[in-house]
């Protein structure tokens, strides 16, 4: 570790991994409802679970974004955090406000928890995951905006590269964006309208800032590429991101009361959004095949790698899938959505954070650039566990969506809903399967800090011959 | 970069064979021709036109390998799309 | 370059590169654009060709016109910073600024004119893709007029040479790619039928 | 590759790019409010609507279903429950008549145990829903 205060970035980490966890244990109930409808009825009704599926996955991804940032900045910055008190402050802020309202949410009836804290003040509960009572809303802007504060002023006091540049648009635009959260009008396609600015500004806009600066660290300290030929290709990908994403929002807008004109300028400018995935894969592999030397932390290169390929499959091909007016039509609101959601989110957001993880733990955990084989062994099945298994969690989505379209939408004598869920029960049920085995793979990861933490590690090889900067 | 002088007599030829192509263009128009012909007569000008553009203005008949061909292929595929159409239009699909 | 037989030479085309990724992810868009029209159309032959009839032709024609000079302007702004006058190159960028600044006026007053009319991008399949593509092409030439008064101020402040205009180059490129766009928009949309 | 391309460029083409789109989508979003008293059903949103539409979300509604088609994949559309369920009294009658505990091995919605001024609620904006102008969107009744 090069600087003291990176040390800050260890219980972000920690926290999200923790949190990570509590996410699929949820995942598995919502599985599990979705073939044997009364399971844990109604002590805790699917709405419940789901709730504290997905919320939980957005606080994890935070932690592990402010994470990132607080080990990245100093780094980049080359100079402490402006204030590691303050960092560990907001840690237990958000640690406490976020467990405080997932206790909330499992405890109390949700109209209760609606009471309680005050919700006809400002009402913002109970839209898609936006369901956190107001009060934790504002905190979570307070918490954004001490981080924010926190690491702006160690890039303006320190040096300023192109990934913490990046790095802090993209979190400023998450921070901004977020106040959208706080406009609820009665007018439902208003409302829908200016929720889409937040989750899909966030997922297709300035996360993808974040994911690129993220990969763009590690790929400068693993491979040696030189910085600038990086930093170049940074810039390229997450200005093809913005500018095919943010019109792109577009296709969200085909059947909420929008004009239709969004059809066609959706249709066109999403079917662009793999483009930035694409380069984003293209550039990852090529870093890496250009590498000037073998990093010994082999399973922060395979994260990194993962990530590029996964998010690429997940975000881009799968979206792109459904992406088009017409296809979407039919698909809108289906299962197939969920399979884009599922493969999307892990390719590009959980990846990213795990293979941040994955380079920065060893060394804030005291070695010198990488856990002992044993354990990169034990990380590299994880990996492998993870991802195949969340191929099969999309692929069975996919199909469940595909006959559901077909029954519910599209034949001659359409079925109603409840009828045509029990008809692909099957899909649900290798669905939950696979779901087990990603949980295992999770339990793996978990073990890999605890196995081979004596042994020494690998050392470092230069290549044989440095290719061509 | 290339650092040979431009010749501008050559690209001011160029440059009037375009102002001529798109007075043309407007003329058919301002007539009221219509039909597949005219159409795709006024489509090959169009075409023309870019071409002279990409190569003449933009300097891609300088370039060599995938560069020189970008604005081709961005005429030829988008040209013959849009060629289809009118042909499918014309017979009444 | 010789004039007779041209000697390609370069590996890639003048400007930066990454202006050029710039533009082909543009006209990636433009040709959807293009070819979603054509194909609609299909459907709506009679639609389209009654409100083609209801634009101003002599309004693009006027507006293909400047286009075509404002490029021309610029390929001579090219030259002139390559024999290493870079006042001269100022001096034509701002000529080429100038008729991009007539485009955006004669279309500004086809939107007033159709603004008064009523109409909207939810008037009809016609007037959304002509609105569309139109309106687009309108804020490239914005952009492209911001690229070139960027480039004319440091030209006329010395800040290119005989040896180094890379940046004259790449915003010279970037505002033949607006040019190339209209050249097809223009027949397609307004004359065509 | 690496001579032709500049990191200075990159960086234009990001911030000149990136405002250039949303200046566009802020021109587009104009676009909408403009189109909009045509298309949601805005004159219809009585004090019982939003009554309605404070129930739906601080019930957590869209955990199971969805609205328009966004929401959980778990429970029926909402947007033509209007239609589909037979008007007003059809959408109450339903809401009422949901078992406390559940029906065994299945899924069912939970008893809200809600008063008559509150099912109102709910029906009016679940009428209000449907007839917002969603381009023919869902494809059938089946939702």
């Amino acid at each position: 570790m090069q600087y003291k205060s990176q040390a800050v970035a260890k219980p972000y980490f920690i926290a999200a991994i923790g949190l990570f966890i509590g996410q699929i244990l949820f995942g598995l109930i919502l599985g599990l409802q979705y073939v044997v409808g009364d399971f844990m009825f109604p002590e805790i009704p699917f709405n419940v679970a789901r709730m504290v599926h997905t919320n939980l996955l957005i606080v994890w991804l935070l932690f592990g974004f402010m994470g990132s940032a607080y080990y990245l900045v100093p780094e980049e910055a080359e100079r402490e955090l402006h204030s590691p008190g303050l960092a560990i402050l907001m840690f237990w802020i958000f640690l406490v406000a976020g467990a405080l309202t997932v206790l909330g949410y499992l405890l109390v009836p949700y109209s209760g928890l609606a009471q309680m804290t005050g919700n006809h003040l400002l009402p913002t509960m109970g839209r898609e995951f936006l369901e956190q009572p107001t009060i934790t809303k504002v905190g979570i802007v307070i918490v954004a905006l001490a981080f924010l504060y926190n690491v702006g002023m160690t890039v303006l006091k320190g040096r300023k590269t192109v990934v913490s540049l990046v790095l802090l648009i993209g979190l400023l635009g998450l921070a901004l964006l977020f106040l959208f959260a706080f406009y609820n009008p009665d007018n439902l396609a208003k409302d829908k309208y200016y929720w889409w600015w937040v989750v899909h500004l966030w997922v297709e806009g300035v996360w993808e800032l974040i994911l690129g600066a993220i990969l763009a660290f590690v790929l400068i300290k693993t491979t040696g590429v030189d910085r600038e030929v990086i930093e170049k290709w940074l810039y390229v990908i997450i200005a093809m991101a913005l500018i095919t994403g943010i019109v792109g929002t577009g296709h969200h807008f085909y059947w909420i009361g929008a004009p239709e004109y969004w059809q066609w300028w959706g249709s066109i400018f999403s079917a662009l959004e793999p483009l930035p995935f694409f380069m984003m894969t293209v550039f990852a592999f090529n870093m890496v095949n250009r590498r000037r030397r073998n990093h010994p932390n082999k399973a922060a290169v395979l994260w990194a790698l993962g990530t590029a390929v996964m998010a690429f499959l997940g975000a881009g091909v799968w979206g792109f899938m459904h992406t088009l007016s017409p296809v979407n039509y039919y698909t809108h609101g289906s299962q197939i959505t969920a399979a884009h959601g599922h493969m999307a989110f892990y390719g590009a957001y959980v990846m990213i954070v795990l293979t941040m993880i994955s380079y920065a733990m060893p060394i804030l955990r005291g070695r010198q650039a990488a856990n002992s084989n044993l354990s990169q062994v034990v990380e590299m099945w994880s990996f492998w566990l993870m991802t195949v298994s969340m191929v099969f969690i999309t692929l069975f989505l996919t199909g469940a969506g595909i006959l559901q379209v077909y029954m519910q939408r599209y034949s001659t004598d359409p079925l109603p809903f409840m009828v045509v869920q029990e008809k692909i029960a099957l899909f649900y049920w290798m669905r939950e399967v696979a779901g087990l085995v990603f949980l295992i793979g999770l339990i793996t990861y978990v073990a890999s800090f605890f196995v081979g933490g004596r042994q020494p590690e690998p050392k470092a090889t230069a290549m044989p011959e440095p290719a061509a900067g | 970069m290339m650092q040979t002088p431009v010749r501008i007599r050559s690209r001011t030829v160029v440059y009037l064979v375009l102002m001529g192509l798109t007075v043309a263009t407007w003329a058919i128009g301002r007539a009221g021709l219509e039909g597949l012909g005219v159409s795709l007569l006024v489509l090959a000008f169009a075409l023309l036109k870019g071409q002279l553009v990409g190569d003449w203005f933009m300097g891609l008949r300088g370039v060599r390998g995938i560069w020189r061909w970008v604005i081709v292929i961005w005429l030829v595929v988008p040209g013959a799309l849009i060629t289809l159409a009118f042909v499918l239009s014309e017979r009444g699909v | 370059m010789p004039e007779g037989g041209p000697v390609p030479s370069a590996t890639y085309p003048p400007g930066d590169l990454a202006i050029w990724i710039f533009i082909l992810a543009e006209l990636l868009v433009f040709a959807v654009f293009f070819a979603a029209y054509a194909f609609t159309r299909l459907d709506h032959v009679e639609l389209f060709n009654h409100y083609q009839t209801t634009l101003d032709s002599d309004a693009a024609l006027v507006n293909t016109l400047a286009l075509i000079t404002s490029s021309w302007l610029v390929v001579r702004g090219v030259a002139a910073v390559r024999e290493g006058d870079h006042r001269a190159c100022a001096r034509w960028f701002w000529g080429a600024f100038g008729m991009g600044a007539l485009f955006l006026f004669v279309k500004s007053l086809e939107y007033a004119h159709h603004l008064s009319a009523g109409i909207s991008l939810s008037t009809n399949t016609f007037y959304m893709f002509y609105l569309s593509l139109t309106f687009f092409h309108f804020m490239h030439v914005m952009l492209g007029m911001v690229i070139l008064a960027a480039v004319a101020i440091k030209a006329a402040g010395g800040g290119y040479s005989r040896e180094d205009h890379v940046g004259v180059e790449t915003g010279a490129s970037y505002w033949h790619m607006v040019d190339l766009v209209w050249l097809v928009l223009f027949p397609l949309v307004y004359v065509m039928r | 590759m690496s001579q032709a391309f500049t990191k200075a460029m990159a960086r234009n083409i990001f911030y000149g790019g990136s405002a250039f789109f949303i200046l566009l989508f802020l021109a587009l979003t104009f676009q909408t409010h403009k189109a909009w008293p045509e298309r949601d059903n805005r004159q219809n949103i009585t004090a019982s609507v939003s009554a309605g539409k404070v129930l739906w979300e601080e019930n957590n509604c869209i955990g199971c279903h969805t609205l328009l088609g966004e929401g959980a994949y778990f429970a029926p559309e909402l947007g033509n429950a209007f239609q589909r369920l037979g008007g007003k009294d059809g959408i109450k009658a339903f809401i009422m008549s949901r078992p406390k505990d559940g029906i065994p091995g299945r899924r069912s919605m939970p008893q809200f145990n809600f008063t008559e001024a509150e099912l109102d609620a709910i029906a009016d904006f679940l009428e209000y829903v449907s007839g917002i102008d969603t381009a023919n969107w869902p494809p059938n009744i089946q939702g």
